[in-house]
């Protein structure tokens, strides 16, 4: 047992537990400074008015108390893009490659995950379900995601991709992109074809749906609660355990070592003994593997699935991954919750400044411009990728 | 290489036709084609109401077969989407045989189909179409048996003035009938003197935190949603997850099983949630008894909302057609014919109604329903009970 | 006056200085190499000639202008063309159409000429054309003008680099390692090429290269790197029996007779 | 042996009259098939192949060039007017042909891979759609509650004014939105295109507030055609109403017209793409996608050359849009979505990028199978659920196929299937791209061949 604990690097093992809370601090401090001041100054403008006439409440005290709610709901949705960027930042650090696919590796996951309970639900085993055994269901659900997930990830690498390494950097991208599409209509043949439907919607047990009320605010003559449900803090704890033992796996074992080495120079590694197309693999299966528990919480969290699911969120993961630094582990993890964050902020607090002028609708736009913009001035992402282009 | 590969290519097919031969024209064949999504997100609906179609046509078409036509069906999925729809509809009336189309679920793909139908002179009966647009463009052809968004729309806020809400919130899915449905309800909600605390659209099908946090800070007494279910039961769940417990008003996209396999208990929680609609639970028609039953045998399942109109506009055509061929001696009518014989239809005795058409197409009278939720059982979706009913004409 | 001349050039990537601090002066006419041992900075040297990376410091000066800040195709049309190390040619055009990209600066068609095929268009692409044969004659390349590049043996597609490098009408050819991979036969007669091209054409060369043979045979001067630094400069002759040299550049303990045949 | 009889016959097939026997012979079939069976899709199918047969035998240029226009010009509109939906399925093939080329330029000659072409059909189709339109005087009013009765801005004719107007505006936002994403590398810039491709559909969305410029999600209809004149109608009913056998209605006639502005637009695309590749930009962009490093260093200037790559490639979608808009008289933004440009993309993928009669192979190809064969099989398999019909053996019943089973509506497997197939097996596509032997006459002498 002592020699057990002694092999694990503890250091390793918190390391990133420190700057998630450093960064999701920072980020809601920055960000909250930021609409805060936008809020002092349109409060005296036709804005603050209108919001007044409307809630009798200044703007500023709107946002104020709207603030930790936001806060909250941006973190969550952070971590869940962290966790699907973590499967595109392993692949191109490895392959210096886009896996376009890797939203519908995640969309697999979601739907298998999803299968499991309404699978367990018609036995009717989830109604009358104890909280543990809901949680050991879900874990249940959990694990089939991942496992599907990153099954598939590994298939499409030997199929789609491993024959086309050699060639051109945007022909291993545009197979990519048809297995992107293939796997979306696959997914939708194969559920309509079992299932005969189309929406696959994650089945009510368990305590997931209940809140944690932390707090009450009066605003104006309303009461806002402050609140957490316990799937986001699933989503988040769940978030967070993934990406220690990912950053373990990678920094701390003699795996990642092999990893890390095949990233730097793939001769080199081969020349090492290191066999690439396994670690290549592996590479895959552990992204597809996030990618698939990242789906089934996804699916916790938002309850209804089908087929095109994973389309924006990849996209947003991907943007997340680019502007961490993509290469970057602890890119991800901070694009994801930057992004998370800046939309959540900016799609809650945008309608009201604009007076509904533009609302919580250009929310995509607001995460595409970001991609555009971090692409443009700093292609390398917040962190640095450690990644330099071979000239 | 590929230069042989399209010499064998096309002698094989040139091969093939001479055996296949010119296909036998049959003559005295009547066709009535059917458009709805048949696959996709609306498939359900969609689904069911060329089934309702078809079971009409199956009913119904004893007179034109002793005319001597054989009547078949010609369903076709339009996906939902304009551009399928209107590339289906230039095969429909590329077809000689085909008298009647009955369809469409979307109005967003009603609208340019229909323009199709009307340069061939086409008849098109609409079984689930509200849009104010498809018949206000006063097209000989296009008619249907449902209400309007604009009456929809009102019904919505005439109901939520009667249960005395002061204030609401507005959110639609930036679909061509949510946001126009939306769009009617707001203005009605304003000249009724609700407070409305913000009007938005959404494509987001997941994550409504941001969209949600206005909404509780203002707290209306009612939030309205202008869409499909699959966002509004989304986004009514997230809403009572956050502590959201004032009245969920939505439309006749509200309309399916799925909205309480996903919203579940929150559903009925706190105000509760109900949904206008123009197609009533069958249930709720006088004469659709017999027609569940008939649907339940042959399709072994329960008929979906519109799948009686499905039937009601595949009878309408079949009525027409039968009309047009009498005047005509028993001979096959033209289209044009066929269009005028349904605008000339008095009181056909429909199982949702009877239906007489005005100069553009729309019935003259029409009926609109409010729906509440009351069992978070999927099974008894169809039970929901009906807290109003409204007959209304069409506006001028 | 020198047609080239860098002052305290440096070049670094993250934590690496790959060039440091190298003053350096070329004079027009002349054939100059610049060698040094595998990962001396040569090439990156090169790069920052050539545009492709932008020095942190320094300055570097041809033809009397500054070539600071601009891109790789501004310098290209400033005078210098360049080879690379591991061949860079289009694969898929054909050997006249390379040249012919390597006229790019020069040809003066607009887009509308092109579209409706004025007089001009016609003439230029006609004189284009016969510049282009010349030069594959020039270089020995001749009757290929309808291969794919990628088609040619491995010493044809040398020939076109450098006709392609021609093509551009540069006052100064930078060649990075243009004998690598040849027989000693095609050795000798690149050689030639070069000394033809210096004395008809009148162009500056400079070039980077490991075959020691090719160094000493042509180069009338050399210019000695190691680590990114520039540790001597000066005749064939007194780079031979320069000791620091001989050092960096063999290791310790070896002797220079022994390796001069080939040193990579 | 009989491979070898069957080379002997073809070898003498290519030789002498025959292939002018064998493509007037197919040609006629294909009509005559078609004329008797008019609703026979594989009849239709023998028509359209005989551009094949004509494209790979080689006769003169001006028998080819005689057949082809008797093709497009006159066969081509007389079968369509007798089944619309054969003009649908052509018009389709032409848009999606000219769309494919466009892209082409930038994936295939300058070796940009665009993700959001479609973004600059939605400028063109929105141009027209606004201009053409009541929408300028809709401007203040929420989407669907407008009076009735608004005027319509301009002039149905302003139609082919606006023609040349997109490929200014097209062209534009294609340097706007070029500018600052070209310098990324490849698969970044992939993504880039995708994102501004999906902002500008959000926005053709949106924009219906403050001021209603794109009437959201409601779409802008009814958008003016041109004005037909009466002669056209009158002319093709005297010239063709024999063949036809009924009279051609306006609308019809309309039809027949944007399939032929599409054929003139296609041909001028060709003639500009052709006489572009066969120039300094051509060469230029031919050399940047073989090699960004080399071509620039050969004093290319990559940014400008990538950017006119991108305007014209955009121009052309431009003048699409303003057609499709002016034919369906109905634009909305789903028309516009990711989805489309992968379509287009994989024509160009299928095809051959860089190849013209690739390209436009590619997008017969993938329109054929989108439109006739996947909706045919759907159209077969939901008769065989209507009908009594089993399978044997296993004993299934075709009316228990799901009703989700539908090939027409599994579009994204098609384009997905030839993007993956085609970059493992033949990435250069069906019909690749060649460069243009030149006539080196000089060259050859000295070579003394």
């Amino acid at each position: 047992m002592k020699r057990f604990l002694k092999s694990i690097n503890i250091p390793e093992l918190i390391r990133p537990l420190g700057q998630l809370v450093f960064f999701s601090l920072g980020t809601t401090i920055v960000l909250s400074a930021i609409v805060l001041v936008f809020a002092l100054i349109l409060d005296r403008t036709v804005v603050g008015q209108t919001l007044f006439e409307r809630l009798n409440v200044s703007l500023f005290t709107y946002t104020l108390i709207n603030l930790p709610q936001v806060a909250i709901d941006g973190l969550t949705i952070g971590f869940v893009y962290a966790a699907i960027a973590l499967g595109y930042t392993m692949v191109y650090g490895v392959l210096e490659f886009i896996n376009f696919a890797h939203s519908e590796i995640f969309a697999v996951g979601a739907f298998v995950g999803v299968e499991i309970l309404i699978a367990l639900d018609r036995f009717g085993i989830l109604a009358g379900a104890s909280l543990v055994m809901a949680y050991v269901y879900l874990i249940l659900a959990i694990v089939g995601g991942m496992l599907a997930a990153g099954g598939l990830a590994v298939a499409v690498e030997r199929v789609a991709y491993r024959p086309l390494r050699h060639a051109s950097r945007l022909v291993p991208l545009i197979s990519a992109i048809g297995v992107s599409f293939l796997l979306q209509d696959a997914i939708r043949l194969v559920e309509s074809l079992t299932t005969g439907q189309f929406n696959r919607i994650f089945p009510t047990f368990g305590n997931f749906d209940r809140r944690v009320i932390l707090g009450k605010m009066a605003l104006g003559t309303t009461n806002i609660t402050l609140g957490v449900s316990i799937k986001s803090i699933i989503v988040i704890v769940s978030a967070v355990l993934m990406l220690v033992a990912l950053n373990y796996l990678v920094n701390a074992t003699k795996v990642g070592k092999a990893i890390r080495a095949v990233a730097q120079d793939h001769p080199t590694a081969s020349l090492m003994g290191i066999d690439v197309n396994r670690i290549i693999s592996l590479t895959f299966l552990v992204g597809g593997m996030l990618g698939g528990a990242a789906g089934v919480l996804y699916a916790l969290k938002f309850t209804r699935i089908d087929a095109f699911v994973g389309f924006f969120p990849g996209l947003k993961a991907f943007t997340a991954a680019v502007l961490g630094g993509i290469g970057n582990m602890t890119g991800a993890l901070l694009g994801g919750i930057v992004l998370g964050m800046l939309e959540t902020y900016a799609g809650s607090y945008m309608g009201v400044f604009t007076m509904g002028a533009a609302g919580t609708e250009y929310k995509d736009i607001f995460a595409f411009s970001i991609l555009i913009l971090v692409l443009i001035f700093r292609p390398q992402g917040l962190m640095g990728a450690n990644v330099a282009q071979k000239a | 290489m590929t230069k042989r590969f399209w010499i064998v290519f096309s002698l094989l097919i040139a091969v093939g036709m001479v055996f296949i031969g010119p296909a036998a024209a049959a003559d005295q064949i009547i066709k009535i084609a059917t458009q709805s999504p048949l696959s996709g997100d609306n498939s359900a609906v969609g689904v069911d109401i060329k089934r309702g179609a078809e079971l009409a046509l199956e009913q119904m078409s004893a007179p034109l077969a002793k005319m001597g036509f054989k009547v078949e069906l010609a369903p076709f999925d339009d996906q939902a989407n304009p551009d399928a729809g209107v590339a289906n509809a230039k095969r429909i009336v590329s077809d000689p045989a085909i008298l009647a189309v009955v369809g469409h679920y979307n109005s967003g793909v009603q609208i340019p189909s229909s323009e199709v139908y009307h340069t061939s002179g086409l008849a098109n009966v609409s079984p689930a179409n509200t849009n104010p647009k498809v018949t206000t463009r006063g097209y000989l052809e296009v008619n249907r048996i449902v209400g309007r968004d604009d009456v929809q729309g009102v019904v919505g806020a005439d109901f939520a003035a009667g249960k005395k809400v002061k204030s609401v919130f507005v959110v639609h899915d930036k679909t061509a009938y949510g946001q126009g449905i939306a769009e009617f309800f707001k203005k009605r909600a304003e000249e009724k003197a609700m407070k409305v605390l913000g009007f938005e659209g959404t494509e987001e099908k997941a994550n409504f935190d941001s969209l949600l946090s206005p909404i509780l800070a203002g707290n209306p007494d009612l939030v309205y949603f202008g869409g499909m279910y699959g966002q509004a039961a989304v986004l009514f769940k997230q809403a009572r997850e956050k502590g959201y417990m004032g009245m969920f008003l939505s439309d006749d996209g509200f309309d399916s099983t799925d909205a309480v396999k996903i919203g579940g208990q929150t559903l009925l929680d706190g105000a509760g949630t109900f949904y206008s609609t123009v197609s009533g639970p069958a249930t709720i028609y006088p004469g659709t008894a017999k027609f569940i039953t008939d649907f339940k045998a042959k399709y072994n399942a329960s008929p979906q909302p519109f799948a009686a109109q499905g039937y009601d506009s595949m009878g309408i055509s079949l009525k027409a057609i039968e009309a047009a061929a009498k005047a005509g001696g028993n001979k096959l009518p033209t289209r044009e014919a066929v269009s005028k014989a349904i605008r000339a239809l008095q009181d056909y005795a429909g199982i949702t109604g009877k239906f007489t058409f005005n100069s553009i197409g729309d019935p003259t009278v029409a009926k609109y329903f409010v729906i509440q939720v009351t069992s978070p059982d999927p099974a008894k979706w169809n039970d929901n009970p009906v807290v109003e009913t409204l007959d209304i004409a069409p506006p001028k | 006056m020198a047609l080239l001349e860098t002052t305290n050039v440096v070049k670094k990537f993250g934590g690496l200085i790959a060039v440091n601090r190298v003053s350096f002066q070329l004079d027009a006419g002349r054939i100059i190499s610049i060698i040094g041992p595998n990962g001396a900075g040569k090439t990156t040297f090169f790069n920052t000639l050539t545009g492709i990376y932008h020095p942190e410091e320094g300055r570097i000066i041809f033809n009397g202008k500054s070539l600071h800040k601009l891109r790789p195709d501004q310098i290209a049309s400033r005078g210098i063309s360049r080879t690379f190390q591991n061949i860079r040619l289009f694969g898929n055009m054909s050997v006249i159409e390379n040249i012919l990209v390597g006229m790019h600066v020069h040809l003066k068609q607009s887009p509308i000429d092109t579209l409706f095929h004025l007089p001009f268009f016609k003439k230029e692409e006609k004189e284009s054309e016969r510049k282009a044969l010349e030069l594959m004659t020039y270089v020995g390349l001749k009757g290929v003008g309808n291969e794919l590049a990628r088609n040619l043996p491995y010493g044809g597609q040398r020939r076109l680099e450098i006709a392609r490098a021609l093509a551009a009408a540069p006052l100064m050819l930078l060649l990075d390692e243009p004998a690598a991979g040849m027989n000693p036969q095609e050795t000798e007669d690149i050689i030639r090429l070069f000394r033809r091209i210096r004395d008809e054409k009148g162009i500056t060369i400079l070039l980077i290269e490991h075959d020691m043979r090719v160094v000493m045979n042509i180069s009338e001067w050399i210019c000695v790197m190691d680590h990114g630094e520039k540790i001597a400069e000066g005749t064939p002759q007194e780079i031979r029996s320069d000791s620091r040299v001989i050092e960096a550049y063999l290791g310790r303990g070896a002797v220079a007779g022994q390796h001069e045949e080939k040193i990579a | 042996m009989i491979p070898h009889f069957f080379k002997d016959i073809i070898t003498r097939l290519e030789q002498g009259i025959y292939p002018h026997i064998i493509i007037l012979a197919h040609m006629v079939l294909g009509t005559a098939l078609v004329y008797t069976s008019p609703r026979s899709n594989l009849a239709f199918l023998v028509l359209i192949t005989s551009f094949f047969t004509l494209y790979y035998f080689k006769t003169d240029r001006r028998f080819k060039l005689i057949v082809g226009a008797v093709l497009t010009l006159f066969i081509f509109p007389v079968v369509g007017v007798r089944n619309i939906f054969y003009l649908e399925v052509i018009f389709q093939i032409s848009v999606f042909a000219a769309l494919a080329l466009g892209l082409n330029i930038v994936v295939g000659f300058a070796g940009l891979l665009d993700l959001g072409y479609v973004a600059f059909y939605a400028v063109g189709a929105y141009l027209w759609a606004f201009f053409g339109s009541q929408q300028f005087y809709v401007l203040p009013f929420a989407p669907g509650t407008q009076p009735s009765n608004l005027p319509f801005l301009l002039p149905g004719d302003a139609f082919y004014l606006f023609m040349f107007i997109a490929i200014l505006i097209a062209a534009i936002t294609g340097i706007l939105l070029g500018t600052p994403v070209l310098r990324l590398r490849g698969d970044y810039l992939a993504i880039v295109t995708l994102g501004f491709g999906e902002v500008i559909r959000v926005l053709a969305n949106n924009l219906d507030k403050p001021l209603n410029f794109t009437n959201g999600p409601q779409g802008i209809t009814p958008i003016q055609r041109p004005t037909m004149p009466l002669a056209a109608v009158d002319g093709f009913n005297a010239l063709f109403g024999g063949l036809v056998g009924h009279d051609v209605s306006p609308a019809d006639m309309y039809n027949v017209m944007f399939y032929l502005l599409a054929l003139g637009v296609i041909i001028v695309i060709v003639f500009v793409t052709r006489r572009l590749d066969d120039s300094k930009i051509g060469r230029a962009w031919t050399a940047i996608r073989e090699d960004e490093t080399a071509a620039i260093a050969m004093g290319v200037p990559l940014v400008r050359m990538k950017l006119a790559a991108f305007a014209v490639g955009a121009s052309f979608a431009g003048v699409m849009g303003v057609l499709l808009a002016g034919s369906r008289t109905f634009i909305s933004p789903e028309s516009f979505s990711f989805m489309q440009s992968i379509g287009v993309l994989s024509m160009v993928i299928l095809g051959g990028s860089g190849s013209i009669p690739g390209v436009i192979l590619g997008a017969a190809t993938v329109t054929i199978l989108n439109l006739q064969v996947l909706q045919g099989l759907s159209l077969y398999l939901s008769q065989l659920r209507q009908s009594d019909a089993v399978i044997p053996i296993i004993n299934f019943a075709w009316a228990n196929l799901s009703n989700q089973l539908d090939p027409a509506k599994y579009q994204r497997l098609l384009f997905g299937l030839i993007l993956i197939l085609m970059m493992i097996f033949r990435p250069e596509g069906l019909i690749p791209s060649q460069r243009r032997k030149r006539e080196l006459a000089h060259d050859e002498d000295d070579n003394g061949k």
